[in-house]
């Protein structure tokens, strides 16, 4: 587990690497929004490991309520903690990105909303492992929860999108040709390649240390 | 057309370095603290 | 015991607690009241601006007191060191979940058809014609909120944090359904016809299925121990 | 032990049923997020909030950088309605480009704007590509169903 995060530690940085020369060296810029159309390459790919993050808990916590093995619990705990982080920047940076092209910091946007709801309920899902002290039933807890608000995601996602909308419509996850150029379309799936990497970096340290930490605990 | 505005990609940039390096090293930490015997750990 | 019995026992149980006591039910009573004197005086005697404001003020009101109520949902269990009989139930305990949430359900049924009898007597407001849509629209927001409500009342139970954990975990869940009754509220008391919010009865409708089914499903994990 | 998985499965598919029509009815609603010119102009209320998105008309657009005064049209290709703000304007706002504009309509003819927002569209284009986005496909854009 420890080697096997350290190599994907540093595929990351590889892949990051490569995801910044391509973002600011080989992508050219683009003619609507000019320069600031670089932060897409920080932006999308976060917001994608964000859903995957709370993809991979939703998963595991079904795996822990059904076989009880730790090692399913201790992943649902990785990847909502470092899900929460990605979800931080994803919010940071799209505002970021926000104010120059729309004009404001933030708006109630459908899917600006929709991705605080989810931050602000996996906040509530760290916050409830933390006040739990024993360790069996904080599991199972957390596990229902989790499910629980990977339910609400899609009804999240829409109420909102059907409340009021400002984002442009998804560019590559649609049906047909994406609405891009394909250096563009390289270049973003490139960055997705490499935070999926560091997500996946995270979590198996996260994982690791948890496990150790139990260790402790119990010797 | 659009001014460049590379203040705000490099805030945007600046900032994914600043939320992932410290996580990063949240983790090095609590590693490093894990590492040394239970006994010195009790005083944390 | 059937199915059935078992949750009518919880549920028969709280209402005798409750028709003994009328603790949650007198404190909710005097909370909403509380409630429509700060509406009253954080917005004016505006008519016009009240009117307005109404559907968000309703609910506003709704959810308030349904944090209170629902939150206290397992209270007398625990105070009364009744945790323990409770896991001891035989069988399934998804029967112990629906008699609790059927319980909840009376009580904020009760308050939240007071809360709207008591603002169109003190706003003024002729809500006659409204009515049958709106009861509708409360019915599945209501169902909504408590159903998750009830499930994560059991999961903060034992928490001594239990009054901030509560709400914090409940209303980032209760998004959709919040913004769905709202608006539907909303066009409701504007006078519109249900079939203009089909799309918000929609959502309702299938977050109630999802928070019932998913609560009957996990129940059982939060009460084993 | 039968049951309770007969209990997991059953419940399973309802929960799957119950998202997949979401999602189902969720695609194909094309909700509506503001009112469009024609809209409006059709039964104008002074003083009500509205948000209208249009595209800004071409030669329409005036700035006075000292005074923060900022006049344009919208339009949906049936109707224009002048909008009046005061206030420096997002840089991807300009003529031919989509906009929200969050305001009122006033009685004097024209709808006054508190907030502009200017619309994207999701197409992202190379410089070597030729041209701007057509006025046609940001209207799509602007009124897209998406999701």
């Amino acid at each position: 587990m420890a080697t096997a995060s350290r190599v994907l530690g540093w595929l990351a940085a590889l892949g990051l690497a490569g995801g910044l020369a391509m973002g600011f060296g080989v992508a050219p810029r683009e003619t609507t929004q000019g320069f600031v159309q670089r932060i897409m390459y920080l932006h999308v790919p976060t917001a994608w490991v964000a859903y995957l993050a709370f993809g991979v808990v939703f998963v595991a916590s079904i795996v822990y309520l059904a076989r009880r093995t730790d090692a399913a619990d201790r992943v649902a705990h990785a990847s909502a903690e470092v899900g929460v982080v990605f979800t931080g920047l994803t919010i940071a940076a799209g505002s970021i990105w926000g104010k120059p092209t729309w004009g404001t910091w933030w708006t109630w946007d459908a899917r600006l909303t929709s991705v605080a709801v989810l931050f602000v309920m996996y906040l509530g899902y760290l916050l409830l492992r933390g006040m739990i002290e024993e360790p069996e039933r904080g599991a199972r807890y957390a596990a229902v929860l989790g499910i629980i608000a990977a339910l609400d995601v899609p009804l999240v996602h829409f109420s909102v999108y059907w409340w009021r909308t400002l984002h442009q419509p998804p560019s590559v996850m649609k049906p047909g040709a994406p609405t891009m150029p394909p250096v563009i379309l390289a270049t973003l799936l490139v960055n997705v390649v490499a935070f999926t990497l560091l997500y996946l970096y995270f979590v198996t340290k996260r994982v690791e240390l948890l496990r150790r930490e139990q260790e402790a605990r119990l010797a | 057309m659009m001014p460049d505005n590379w203040g705000y990609v490099a805030a945007a940039y600046a900032l994914a370095l600043v939320m992932f390096g410290g996580y990063w090293r949240r983790l090095r930490t609590r590693e490093r603290q894990l590492r040394t015997p239970p006994s010195r750990r009790r005083g944390r | 015991m059937s199915f059935a019995r078992r949750a009518w026992a919880v549920t028969w149980k709280d209402v005798l607690v409750e028709r003994r006591s009328k603790e949650t039910l007198n404190a909710l009573v005097f909370f909403a009241l509380l409630l429509l004197f700060a509406f009253q005086f954080a917005l004016g005697p505006d008519r016009d601006r009240l009117a307005q404001a109404m559907p968000g003020l309703l609910w506003l009101g709704f959810i308030l007191s349904g944090l209170l109520g629902l939150g206290r949902t397992f209270v007398t269990e625990r105070e009364n060191d009744c945790w323990e009989a409770l896991l001891l139930t035989p069988g399934d305990k998804s029967a112990v979940y629906v008699g609790k949430l059927a319980g909840n359900l009376l009580l904020m049924f009760t308050v939240e058809a007071l809360l709207i009898a008591l603002f169109a007597v003190f706003f003024n407001v002729d809500l006659s014609a409204a009515l049958p849509a709106l009861t509708l629209v409360v019915a599945l927001g209501t169902v909504g909120l408590a159903a998750v409500g009830t499930l994560f009342a059991a999961m903060t139970a034992n928490i001594r944090a239990r009054e901030l954990l509560f709400p914090i975990l409940l209303l980032p869940v209760q998004v959709p359904v919040l913004l769905g009754t709202v608006k539907a509220t909303e066009a409701v008391l504007a006078g519109e016809p249900l079939a203009a919010v089909a799309q918000w009865l929609k959502l309702l409708v299938a977050a109630d299925l999802i928070y019932v089914v998913s609560g009957l499903l996990t129940f059982d994990f939060i009460l084993e121990g | 032990m039968r049951t309770k998985r007969t209990k997991f499965l059953a419940g399973g598919v309802v929960i799957a049923a119950a998202l997949a029509y979401m999602i189902y009815a969720g695609v194909t609603q094309s909700a509506v997020y503001f009112v469009t010119p024609s809209e409006l102009t059709q039964a104008p209320v002074a003083g009500k909030a509205y948000r209208l998105g249009g595209m800004v008309v071409k030669g329409s657009l005036r700035w006075e950088p000292r005074t923060l005064d900022l006049a344009f049209a919208i339009s949906d290709g049936k109707a224009t309605v002048p909008v009046r703000h005061k206030g420096t304007p997002p840089d991807l706002f300009g003529e031919e480009r989509g906009a929200v504009v969050e305001g009122s309509w006033t009685p004097d003819g024209y709808f006054k704007a508190t907030t502009i927002l200017a619309k994207h569209s999701e197409e992202y284009k190379a410089p070597h590509d030729e041209g701007q986005a057509s006025p046609k496909e940001l209207m799509k854009t602007l009124k897209g169903p998406g999701a």
